[in-house]
């Protein structure tokens, strides 16, 4: 067995995500890449949560709908997830609450037995599947004492009499692969920015961007940053845009209503020259649409916002990997060019779980703008050649630093006349070229699969977990830019030459990827979209796919 | 940078009469004093809304931050994070902090940020051409409401207090002796500073005749007594006839929030090292 | 002589707004269509303001370099525009404070012998001109009977001491067509959008849109209107909500900072299906740019702006006719589609002013959505086929009206399943189909000069005036689309059908309605861009052209 | 409509224990008395901003405007412009109407336009699962601020003074009697109502423990002295251990904003004969 799917499911409250991730280790730990996901409503206790963990030896980003264990706290799980279900998936549930076939467990004799409380009932079925999938009793010990922060002994306890009643009817053969680490988007986009030299995030909560701000405010200390929560997005994006004034690198995250509030800042920030990084998380719109759920509904809104006219940067990172080095990448962009650079992320990205190379780590930090050579007068908006004028911060020696948000001159001073404001436009713009020139050194457009097949799913953001999937059955070509602006039109020129179907797979009503494009000459023959919340799944996907091919 | 020289080249474009240049002429003065206290004014940055009264930005020839109309607030917040040395001076209009983003305003003094706000309060959108503000008095005529308007003004002296302000003063622009001492005495104080200062607008709200007879010096006020600060915040609501009082009602000290959010920054090195090491616990 | 020029300048505070405002009522009385262009700096006095007025027996939209009268009424006026004077041009100015060649009137005497207040002298100055343009006395005295609020006699006296005193060197032809009605775009939008049955104006001050809320706000008890100016523009646009949701009909006008803070309300709307009318006006941006400027820098970020997906309506009317009519038509297409619908203007045309043919007002109210038939349950969503809703509001007899920001079922109650997530968004969608056919029964692409030329000028919003002047010139097709979204492709290929060379003439640096185009297919050979604030003037877009067309 | 299920059929998903499901029920009793006394509650709109507490406009069968985050009152304000027979209740968090959108609070305060509002103040984000809000104690220690928060709260009900809300309350989810009144009282009080409703969270600000020794119900308090009310509105600064009052601080009569905003709307064809006489005056 190559592949591992299990699903478990409970109310919200029920610590299904922890619970969750409890098996992605033990997965981990016997040799699997990972891919969590995870399904929760707009609530707080009650209602339906589930994830789904799926352990490859394959690299992976996506679930697989039929599952070999579903581990079901609650009845509403088996009756949701019946259809995920063949004759050979092994059913384990709380025998307390559950009826069906597969096997119960009694989870509250066991934990009266072991004086232990109600919360322990998820280390009973955790242990249950350990057993039914074979896995071994020194794994699940391992993966308890790592992860668990309090109460080990005993939740090993009441893990082992699970682990000891039942039996194992689908044993899962070790995986090849050394445990590596487990990281959710958000968190790979976090350490990916601190890497890239954040020194101060600001964020009004906002899912699915929340569990950025709360990994990075629980990890302060540790990487020595600040992390600010303001009254409101207006707020946070401005303190980020005062914090750039005095040097230090600040990033905002949110989703598309927090953006909204964001955008006239954002065209400051263009004006200003002020650098910028922005983490924009999305969820399924318009307005508070499934705020739980996710879409890549934003992605002409995030290339667009703002009145006026200011390069920016713009990627979307399709798992954890690429969002731990793009993330670093936007940050020295944004340093290096005082532009405006954009995390593109979705609930799909930010809260699944993957497998990553600790290598992927590497220091990106470096590129910066020039600094100012401390000849007085300094001239913030220096017009040199490369419209990048060299920096100052306030308290330099001798240095009057004026930014602004009006039309200026040089020295930062408002103008009115035509004369100026054309020519500092033209300047912006050369940034603009500059950082085209720039991307032109980055593989901005990933190409995967059969790199010769005529065929290509043109996918962005975590879609490509499920493309890649797809690809590897169908021996399809899979396109994927990651830098959405400035546009690699050369670089998706080439990765598509010799495609004759280019089949966009998006997950919004109007294939926003395609549109932009579109407006660059390339044109999708055929689009796939899906806009209920619901990130595609491989085995739907590979249904239209079909249908498309024929 | 010594003796520099404090106004800029660039073109001064307020109207003659216009309270602002005395505001200006202050901070020049303040900053002039400063430098010859042996303070550079290279740790000094101001940072303005948009407004008549953000082109100070443009005149006064220090760092500055002009920023956006109702968001000269959470910019100073920053900078003061950013930078904990630097001395923030925001000046800002009615129209910016008390209308478009009041809610910065009201946080700044709950959060005891160690920042100077100087509120250029000339009750009167200026540089939109004249409508009325939060401070503008009931009845307001102006482009917007050619009928007057239909709300009270409430009084931004009061609302600070209830904020949390640590400090709390009135100035006006025809009493420049006291705005020099009120904008020092803000600037000296460690946290959130607030001065509102009634500012002439000689176009659209010149209200000279009508202040000047009415204003007076707090004397025998007892600053650091909140419910006389109140009570003398409340003698006049911006709206009604009375006497007008002038100066500080209110100051006490309280942590500041530049001071408790305060970071140790780390080493790039030692930063890779954590970020390895976090992943280590997640393997 | 078919064409007059006239320009008047003078420091802000002079009254040069209204002064030109008279000119330009002289000229309409004389027979001649009218287009006046005010220049002012971003102070209230001080700086160099100027109108220029220019009459034409046809209808127009822009100036023209070369000036026949100069009126001046300082020193600067003259320094300044120079270059706008040939050896023809007549010069009026201020003997008191100018020396020049041409005529100079002895203002302050003239003041003081008639007991005349200062702002007086401005009377002076056009009594002037008139006679230097040999405009009968007559219609001097009907015009500033009609357009002096106060003390006219005495203006009369002193403008007629200038009559007097001064030749006729430049003597105007009358022209042929009867005075008509001279509006600013503003005021031509507010007038329409009250013919599209406006209840209430929501909007907070900022130029260029500010002279609409005076405008409405100045005029509400004649027309019956409400016009409320609220605390920020997020309150102006959830107002604007709150009140289309008691069946009022709302509209919010801002500028391109203003209406970033207005995209997540707009987001509600596009949920919501709240039908709401915004009138944009650009100026030069970034951020607080050149507020007093104009540009056409935010096609894009209207187009798109807000999370998520959902139908709206753009229109940008090319001048104050066109903005009279398509802003009723904005305020119903809104109603009928519970849609968005932008009426995108720039500062040329909201703060220029045109001819009116009064015959361009017919009552354009009418088209509304359904209204709920009175059975309920009421079902504020009922996916009917259309899309289209039908609507009733609160205080209705046993109707329970919820509208929401979630996803939602038909009777608007929060749901997150994706099955009525996926229905919901497919009947928005729908509503965005039914719109597209609506709209091709209007003409959304206007087509001018000679209908079969092979090159033509693309152009939309102001600059159409621009293009016209250059296209009757050169015998070039100009092809405007005033409908912007649902871009009216089919329209636009039929527009286009011959043309060689598509020149696209836009004010802003990266050619945005070029790039919309694109997306369609359609794809413009040149560009020709300004970027510095100020409107193209036909001297310099004739050079531009003609280099176009070696 | 008559005897009408007040609640819908939605799923509540509010957490067992949670303060909201008292809010919930005074609501639904009032709405019922109030049919009870002949009144239509077609005339009755709900408008809520998002977080738990606005789960409420699912709730409820009655008209709704389930806004956004931090934009109940402009709604409302509105919805109470646009039709002056309406009765408008917003339900609104202290995420929302305190942090996200708190000036809008403030200038419904200013204007006394006549809407009653009901913060359920739990003094955390519910619904993105526990984070500090401007009532969260110095030293929270919520997600975003595992080490505890460096903000002093701020205390709406002396905002609310300061601002000039002519009715100012504060009830608790636990005292549901007097929440009953306070919210009729607030709804039958013609302009501004505030009620700052202590709601528990069960989740993750559970301080029934904490609130119950120490509330108590304000008596022999003159709710028309609004030095009075000041003064008991500061007793308890949301921070520091004391008694905490319930009920009414402060009431007084004002001119209402949708009575001196009314319109006299005329006849579509006189408008169109408005627009035509305007032209006229301009050729
Ligand atoms: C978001 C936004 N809205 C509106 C404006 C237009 N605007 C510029 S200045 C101003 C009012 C300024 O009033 P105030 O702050 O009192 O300054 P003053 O001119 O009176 O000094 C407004 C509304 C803007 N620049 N940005
Ligand atoms: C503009 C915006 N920012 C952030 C959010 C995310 N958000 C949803 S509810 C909420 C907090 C709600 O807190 P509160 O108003 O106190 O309500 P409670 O859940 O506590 O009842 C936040 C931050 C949002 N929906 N919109
Ligand atoms: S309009 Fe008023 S505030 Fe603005 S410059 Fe003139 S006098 Fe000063
Ligand atoms: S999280 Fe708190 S406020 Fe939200 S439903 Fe649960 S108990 Fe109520
Ligand atoms: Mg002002
Ligand atoms: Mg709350």
């Amino acid at each position: 067995m190559k592949n591992v799917s299990v699903l478990i499911g409970g109310k919200a409250g029920d610590g299904i995500n922890s619970a969750g991730a409890l098996v992605a280790q033990l997965l981990n730990h016997i040799g699997y890449n990972i891919y969590l996901y995870f399904d929760y409503p707009s609530l707080i206790r009650g209602g339906h949560n589930f994830a789904i963990i799926r352990g490859s030896e394959q690299s992976i980003g996506t679930c697989w709908k039929t599952l070999d264990f579903l581990l079901a706290l609650n009845r509403e799980t088996l009756e949701q997830h019946r259809d995920n279900c063949s004759s050979d998936t092994a059913i384990i549930f709380n025998a307390d609450l559950v009826k069906s076939a597969g096997q119960g467990i009694p989870v509250k004799e066991i934990l009266t037995d072991e004086h232990a409380p109600a919360i322990m009932g998820n280390s009973a079925i955790i242990g249950g599947f350990a057993k039914a999938a074979g896995i071994e009793w020194d794994v699940v010990e391992g993966v308890f004492k790592s992860y668990i922060p309090k109460g080990v002994e005993l939740n090993l306890k009441v893990a082992k009499r699970a682990y000891n009643q039942l039996e194992t009817v689908h044993p899962v053969s070790k995986g090849s692969r050394s445990p590596c680490p487990l990281l959710t988007g958000n968190e790979a986009i976090g350490l990916g920015m601190v890497n890239g030299g954040l020194d101060v995030y600001v964020s009004y909560p906002m899912t699915p961007s929340s569990s950025l701000l709360h990994f990075l405010a629980e990890q302060k200390e540790k990487f020595g940053i600040m992390v600010v929560h303001p009254e409101n997005e207006i707020a946070v994006i401005l303190m980020a845009l005062g914090l750039a004034y005095t040097g230090k690198r600040s990033a905002v995250g949110t989703s598309g209503g927090g953006f909204c509030l964001m955008t006239e800042g954002l065209s400051l920030a263009g004006m200003a020259e002020l650098p910028l990084t922005l983490v924009v998380s999305q969820r399924t719109g318009p307005s508070t649409g499934l705020p739980t759920y996710t879409g890549q509904s934003d992605l002409h809104f995030v290339l667009h916002a703002g009145q006026g006219e200011y390069p920016r940067l713009i990627v979307a990172p399709g798992d954890a990997v690429e969002a731990l080095y793009w993330s670093a990448v936007a940050m020295n962009m944004a340093w290096k060019f005082q532009v405006p650079a954009f995390i593109l992320s979705d609930k799909t990205l930010s809260e699944g779980t993957y497998s990553v190379d600790p290598a992927a780590v590497s220091d990106v930090r470096g590129a910066d703008s020039p600094r100012w050579a401390g000849t007085a007068p300094y001239f913030r908006y220096a017009d040199v050649p490369s419209g990048v004028s060299p920096l100052a911060f306030p308290g330099t020696k001798d240095a009057v630093i004026k930014v602004n948000s009006y039309a200026h001159d040089e020295a930062g001073i408002t103008i009115e006349d035509a004369h100026t404001v054309g020519q500092m436009t033209e300047k912006r713009l050369r940034k603009g070229e500059l950082l085209t020139e720039e991307m032109r050194g980055y593989t901005g457009v990933n190409v995967s699969g059969m790199h010769d097949a005529s065929t290509a799913l043109f996918c962005w953001g975590s879609t490509k977990g499920v493309c890649n999937e797809i690809a590897a059955l169908l021996g399809l070509r899979v396109v994927q830019p990651v830098v959405l602006s400035p546009f690699p039109t050369e670089q998706l020129k080439k990765a598509i030459a010799g495609v004759r179907s280019l089949i966009s797979v998006e997950e919004n009503a109007t294939a926003q990827l395609a549109a932009l494009a579109e407006r660059h000459g390339i044109i999708a023959d055929e689009k796939i979209l899906r806009y209920d919340g619901r990130p595609f799944l491989p085995d739907d996907l590979l249904v239209k796919v079909k249908e498309m091919m024929i | 940078m010594t003796g520099r020289q404090i106004i800029t080249d660039a073109q001064n474009t307020w109207c003659p009469g216009c309270g602002n240049f005395s505001i200006q002429h202050t901070l020049k003065n303040i900053l002039t004093e400063r430098e010859e206290a042996g303070k550079s004014l290279d740790d000094v940055v101001l940072v303005s809304g948009i407004g008549c009264h953000a082109k100070i930005a443009d005149y006064l020839n220090i760092n500055s931050f002009y920023s956006i109309h109702g968001r000269t607030i959470p910019v100073a917040t920053a900078i003061k994070l950013g930078n904990p040395r630097l001395t923030v001076i925001c000046c800002s209009g009615d129209g910016d902090s008390y209308a478009e983003g009041l809610d910065h305003l009201i946080f700044a003094a709950k959060r005891n940020i160690d920042i100077t706000v100087i509120i250029h309060d000339n009750r009167v959108y200026g540089l939109t051409t004249g409508q009325y503000t939060p401070t503008s008095p009931l009845g307001f005529k102006g482009k917007s409401t050619p009928s007057g308007t239909a709300e009270y003004p409430f009084n931004p002296v009061e609302l600070m207090l209830a904020s949390g302000a640590s400090y709390v003063a009135r100035g006006y622009t025809k009493n420049m002796n006291l705005l020099h001492n009120l904008i020092s005495e803000g600037i000296a104080h460690r946290g959130f500073a607030f001065i509102d200062v009634l500012q002439i607008c000689a176009t659209f709200f010149p209200a000279a005749d009508y202040y000047t007879p009415r204003v007076y010096e707090l004397s025998d006020h007892d600053r650091t007594n909140f419910e006389s600060a109140c009570k003398k915040a409340r003698e006049w609501d911006y709206n009604s006839d009375s006497p007008i009082a002038l100066g500080t009602f209110f100051q006490r000290s309280l942590p500041c929030f530049d001071d408790t959010m305060t970071v140790h920054g780390i080493e790039p090195k030692d930063r890779q090292q954590a970020v390895r090491d976090l992943l280590l616990t997640r393997s």
